[in-house]
């Protein structure tokens, strides 16, 4: 169909892109808001997350308490509001450590190829063959102590040959396009080339990576916490939250509720931006 | 000072390896051909020939295993670093796919001016109106389509402005990489004719690679016919055409399909496809489907000659030649 | 493909290799005296000697490593320090629920994804489509952990139907109905995460199919739907999901100690997180290096399965 | 001769995309007909609608986002309206289809044999060894050499040419009535081409077929056709004997496809007739005639009024134009 669409009407070529659409919008507020929520969670007339009212122990939510409080007398809504700074910081921050990492090494040797790109393409795919969570847990679990930046480290350092595979792969199917020979042949210096012609046409592709990474990286430090091995109680993660919250879920569901619901509302956001810019780029799917 | 033409390019036993030791593949074996200044070559063969790859290697697109490549007596195939990326400003190359030659993140006019900010050559004002003239002369609007972005245009515009931006630098040399292959007649018509412009406006020398017949002798004054990696036959369109002296530019010649129904019908057909370039023949590599193969072409490789000015053939047996 | 599969072989082996070293020398890489770290708390002198002797640890490094794979090559992990009982063992006895449960969500999985996703394909952006679509977008971004724990909440807790709460594991052969019981739930969940995977991917990539000039000459020799979808379609759309089986599958076993944790299931990942905390160092490193080459196994198996499925990428 | 002896009578075939743009007219209007053991030829450039028209005709076309009006009775089969299940009678037997592309016809992790066989078995009900034993007749039929060994080969370790050679044997498994060739040495080199068009041409004196050849390159069709249809923008322009279309073309943009093709024989750096500007857009196609805007003899008629088909002297030759070229024939009579 689409063959034959481009036949009959390939006079004026047909922007592909299909337009973003508002649900597309909704999540980006949504993210923007949580993002921002994390940032300014100080500032803003949150109660004390920490803070224990014995007068008010599993409260369900109402006009005081939004979301009810915990078996402590925390306040849940501004337990959720600060959960989402380690969850936020933890995805964004070992994403930019593997994108940092791993983007221009992929982009370098997708571009120059020979011997580089072969060194370095055996090397992350022998560390891409070791199991990142395994390694992960097991490099958290014995490195003592434990804490926020020991943990974006190590899972931001994990998923550096994933970033490098993905970038590499995409800068290689437009490294190989006429343009950049064309590029080449007028004269252009490599590194003129990587800015002005790779870049543009990989940072798409990268973007929506990202998002799905941080998305993927959020799941994983739940995971984490779970097993104890995030961020140490009291500080409030969703991880962690949820956690607690099993033991008393059959008293009060609503402790398991809402931070489930925060942790899946910001992972579907992240993941359908990260969808829709890539249809919207017309990237083929990358898989993660 | 001597009276005879001196080549604009000079490629001398050209030769390209594709692979590994066990798997090489010669893609182009043995090349040698002049290009003399204001002329235009056609290079033609069937896919796999080696024609576009002898067009990429002469850019050094793709690296030569041996032979020199000079333009005004400078060897492009031993340059390197700067001195490389310069020499390629006086030759350009224009590609078969249209849209996959334009970077679709970019305006129209950056695309054409990128030569010219790469060097940094022509900058402000002049450069605007250097672009602007470019584009008017491609037939492309600079005041209307100037801030497109490249994935908006057809086939046919796209190729315009890979015209416009291949003429910035004012090249000596235009490498045309089968450029018109892709388009409908019609609008292959209006890029020859613009091309045909360009080149006496701009005083252009062309290498012209494409596979269609009627095309090559439409653009080109002398033609050059490859096969497997070798070229077969060169000489003039006109008489190459006419009387072609090797077996395979004649089967080449009969296969190819007039628009006239009274043109007669292919009766003599070449059979069979060509020989893997992995494993080619030995002797003559046309030998396996000529139906003139004797002993001689399967032991001994035939080398060009001249059996009229200016037209050469690699065969031991040529065909009878008629001239008028 | 000879060629291909031995040179694939050589790389795994080689891969095997870099993992064997890496689960060997992740004590090294961790700061402080190893043999605090390999006896945790119960570090007394007596054991630190016992210990030093065990492994030579003052001896090279590279003896110590090729000390180490002698012993596992062997099948001998060494006994841990913590429980005193054999590491490998220990790992046998956990192992087979690991691929019980693997192998059941997986025909969960591919048995609801397949068809799920050829009935949407033949007709994208239709009802069915759009729906499934919606459905499995929704799925995607629920991670298991929070899946377990709201079906825990609802369906044991709200609904008290037994056999499904944590702590109830049997053993296959003990009583395959009770064991395949406590294995429901967890199963269940793993097949949901499976299943968004493979349908997302196999939907994709038969849409793409369908649209292939090669369908539209099938349709053209005027044989049914069924046999187009399953004869010509199927095959070519497949590898994706092959591949992506492979990483989803060496996922479950690296990463299913969150379900198994979560219900006390005691598989690999459950008997890993019992000794991550109770600093068992040796039981964790023996479950990396089991799991670690386990994962590499599955990779390579799909690959292999990949290459029969589609000539075109061994030839290349 | 008669309507029902004609093998193929097509009736305002129309047939509509709904596209994000709206609906898009790919064939707007087309009725002719095909007798038996005749080879027709469909002319136009991209976008003229002939690859639509061609499996419209076959009942082809995709199932979704599609509406067909008109009729064409093949074989004395209503194809248009007709169910899957319903054409899947007709397909094979009655007609069958020849790609463009023999890369991506071919179903690539199928080997060769298996798709040459497939329609025997399953439409025709053959025992698996006389389908195999049919199925290397086939490819020997079409000139592949070494049959017994290219049975079992993958459609990717076999050149263009030898593919394009499979494809025509799967389309003659079932013994069709109707040959579809759309544009099907297209992607293939000059020497190759030749072979090609020579067995299409041998195969249907052979088996007595009709053939449809959908094309771009009017010299493909010089030669091989005895009647001719030039599409433009979705419709005929100009339908006739071949030798009217090449020699006695009354349309202005037959005359400018046929002078705008370079030619072998004539002399270098001829200047080449070019239409002005492009194609239409078929989403915002204007009233009059689609070729006003890049028409020399155009005139306010022509990009107002759309001309429909007239008889233009000659039997079966039609033309769709207000200012028509002269005929050459009253120079020279027969």
């Amino acid at each position: 169909m689409n063959e034959l669409l481009e036949e009959v009407s390939l006079v004026e070529r047909p922007e592909k892109n299909k337009p973003l659409g508002i649900l597309f919008w909704v999540c980006v507020g949504w993210v923007a808001l949580n993002v921002f929520g994390a940032i300014f969670a100080n500032v803003l007339p949150l109660q004390n997350p920490l803070f224990e009212n014995f007068s008010a122990v599993n409260a369900g939510p109402g006009l005081h308490h939004l979301f009810g409080t915990d078996d402590l007398g925390r306040d849940i809504f501004s337990r959720v509001v600060y959960g989402s700074r380690v969850s936020i910081a933890v995805g964004v921050g070992a994403m930019l450590i593997g994108f940092g990492i791993g983007a221009p090494l992929g982009m370098l040797a997708a571009y120059r190829r020979g011997r580089f790109d072969m060194v370095l393409t055996t090397v992350m795919y022998i560390l891409l063959a070791f199991p990142a969570i395994i390694a992960t847990i097991a490099v958290l679990s014995f490195w003592a102590p434990r804490g926020l930046a020991k943990i974006i480290l190590v899972i931001g350092l994990a998923s550096v040959p994933l970033v490098y595979r993905v970038i590499r792969t995409a800068t290689m199917s437009i490294a190989t396009k006429d343009y950049i020979i064309a590029a080449k042949v007028q004269g252009a210096t490599d590194r003129r080339i990587l800015v002005k012609e790779l870049l543009p046409n990989v940072t798409p592709i990268g973007v929506s990576f990202l998002l799905i990474g941080v998305a993927t990286v959020i799941t994983l430090e739940g995971a984490l916490a779970f097993l104890g091995l995030s961020v140490n109680p009291p500080t409030p993660s969703w991880g962690n939250m949820i956690n607690e919250a099993r033991t008393v879920m059959a008293q009060n569901p609503w402790l398991v509720i809402f931070p489930s619901l925060a942790l899946c509302l910001f992972l579907l956001c992240l993941n359908f931006i990260g969808d829709r810019l890539r249809s919207h780029f017309d990237v083929t799917e990358v898989k993660l | 000072m001597t009276q005879e033409r001196q080549p604009l390019l000079k490629v001398r036993d050209l030769n390209v390896v594709f692979g590994s030791r066990h798997h090489a593949v010669s893609a182009v074996a043995g090349v040698s051909f002049d290009i003399f200044p204001g002329e235009t070559l056609g290079l033609v063969g069937e896919s796999g020939c080696g024609k576009s790859t002898t067009g990429k290697a002469l850019m050094r697109i793709v690296e030569p295993s041996s032979g020199t490549i000079e333009l005004e007596g400078v060897d492009i195939a031993s340059q390197s670093g700067r001195a490389l990326r310069n020499i390629r400003t006086h030759m350009q190359m224009i590609f078969q796919d249209p849209i996959s030659s334009l970077n679709p993140r970019r305006r129209v006019k950056d695309i054409v001016a990128e030569p010219l900010d790469c060097w940094k050559s022509v900058k402000g004002t002049e450069r605007d109106v250097l672009i602007s003239d470019l584009l008017n002369k491609v037939g492309i609007d600079p005041a209307v389509y100037g801030n497109r972005y490249a994935r908006q245009f057809s086939g046919g515009q796209c190729q315009r402005i890979s015209i416009a931006r291949s003429l910035a630098m004012r090249p000596k040399l235009l490498i045309c990489d089968e450029m018109v292959s892709a388009l409908d007649v019609s609008v292959q018509a209006q890029i020859l004719n613009l091309l045909e412009d360009l080149k006496h406006e701009y005083g252009l020398t062309l290498l012209f690679i494409a596979h269609d017949l009627a095309v090559v002798k439409n653009v080109s004054d002398r033609v050059a016919v490859m096969y497997l990696g070798k070229i077969c036959e060169i000489g003039p369109g006109d008489s190459l055409y006419e009387a072609p002296a090797h077996p395979y530019t004649k089967f080449l010649l009969g296969a190819a399909l007039e628009a006239d129904p009274d043109s007669p019908m292919h009766s003599q057909v070449l059979e069979g496809e060509p020989p893997s370039p992995l494993n080619p023949p030995s002797g003559c590599r046309f030998r396996t489907r000529c139906p003139n193969a004797t002993e001689l072409c399967a032991s001994e490789e035939p080398q060009p000659r001249e059996i009229a000015p200016g037209h050469q053939v690699a065969c031991h047996f040529p065909l009878t030649i008629t001239r008028k | 493909m000879l060629r291909y599969v031995i040179r694939r072989l050589v790389m795994l082996l080689g891969i095997v290799f870099v993992i064997s070293v890496g689960s060997f020398y992740l004590i090294h890489l961790l700061p402080g005296d190893p043999a605090v770290v390999i006896l945790g708390t119960g570090a007394t002198p007596q054991n630190k000697l016992i210990l030093y002797k065990q492994l030579g640890l003052n001896r090279p490094i590279y003896e110590q490593y090729f000390t180490w794979i002698g012993n596992v090559l062997h099948g001998n992990m060494g006994t841990s320090f913590i429980s005193q009982t054999s590491v490998a063992s220990t790992i046998r006895a956990a192992l087979p629920i690991d691929v019980e449960l693997i192998v059941l969500s997986q025909i969960l999985a591919f048995a609801a994804a397949i068809p799920l996703a050829m009935r949407s394909s033949r007709r994208p952006d239709g009802p069915l489509d759009r729906i499934l679509g919606a459905t499995s977008f929704t799925l995607l971004s629920v991670p298991s952990f929070i899946i377990i724990v709201l079906l825990v909440l609802f369906i044991s807790i709200k609904l008290g139907i037994p056999h499904t709460g944590p702590s109830s594991y049997v053993t296959l052969s003990s009583d395959w109905i009770a064991n395949l019981e406590s294995l429901a739930l967890p199963a269940f969940t793993l097949a949901i995460g499976s299943f968004v995977v493979y349908y997302r991917v196999l939907r994709s990539d038969l849409i793409a199919t369908l649209q292939e000039e090669f369908i539209t000459m099938a349709r053209s020799k005027g044989i049914s739907q069924r046999r187009i979808m399953w004869r010509h379609a199927f095959r070519p759309s497949s590898v994706a999901l092959l591949g992506s089986a492979g990483v989803n599958i060496g996922g479950l076993l690296a990463g299913g100690f969150v379900v198994q944790y979560l219900l006390a299931i005691p598989g690999l990942g459950f008997t890993l997180i019992n000794a991550i905390n109770m600093s068992d160092y040796l039981l964790v490193q023996g479950i990396v290096l089991v799991v670690s080459v386990g994962v590499v196994l599955i990779n390579f198996i799909f690959d292999f399965i990949i290459n029969i499925v589609d000539p075109r990428i061994s030839r290349e | 001769m008669s309507e029902n002896e004609k093998l193929l009578v097509v009736k305002d075939l129309v047939t509509t995309f709904a596209t994000p743009g709206g609906p898009l007219p790919a064939v707007g209007g087309v009725s002719f007909d095909l007798d038996q053991n005749e080879t027709l030829g469909i002319v136009g450039e991209s976008g003229s609608g002939k690859t639509v028209l061609s499996r419209t005709i076959m009942g082809l076309q995709p199932r979704t986002n599609v509406t067909v009006s008109g009729s064409a009775l093949l074989n004395g089969f209503e194809v248009v309206g007709a169910s899957e299940r319903a054409k899947r009678q007709i397909w094979g037997t009655d007609v069958a289809m020849v790609f463009q592309d023999p890369m991506t016809s071919l179903n690539p992790v199928m080997r060769i044999g298996k798709q040459i066989d497939e329609s025997l078995r399953v439409r025709h009900g053959m025992s698996r060894s006389s389908a195999k034993h049919r199925a290397i007749e086939l490819l020997e039929l079409v000139g592949i050499p070494s049959p017994q060994q290219r049975y079992s080969a993958y459609p990717g370790q076999l050149s263009g040419g030898m593919r394009q050679r499979v494809v025509i044997a799967i389309a003659l498994a079932g013994s069709p009535k109707l040959l579809m060739a759309d544009e099907p040495t297209t992607g293939l080199d000059v020497t190759i081409q030749a072979q090609i068009l020579n067995l299409l041409d041998e195969l249907k004196e052979r088996l007595k077929m009709s053939v449809i050849l959908v094309t771009h390159d009017l010299g493909v069709v010089a030669t091989r056709t005895s009647r001719i249809i030039v599409m433009y923008a979705g419709r005929i322009v100009e339908m006739g004997t071949t030798r009217d279309v090449f020699q006695d073309h009354r349309m202005p943009y037959t005359r400018a496809l046929l002078e705008s093709s370079p030619k072998v024989a004539s002399p270098s750096h001829t200047r080449l007739v070019t239409i002005p500007g492009r194609p239409p857009n078929l989403l915002k196609l204007a009233a009059g005639c689609s070729f006003a805007p890049r028409c020399a003899y155009a005139t306010d008629r022509c990009r107002q009024e759309r001309p429909e088909l007239q008889p233009a002297g000659d039997p079966g030759h039609l033309f769709a134009c207000w200012n028509p070229l002269p005929t050459t024939r009253g120079a020279t009579p027969q």
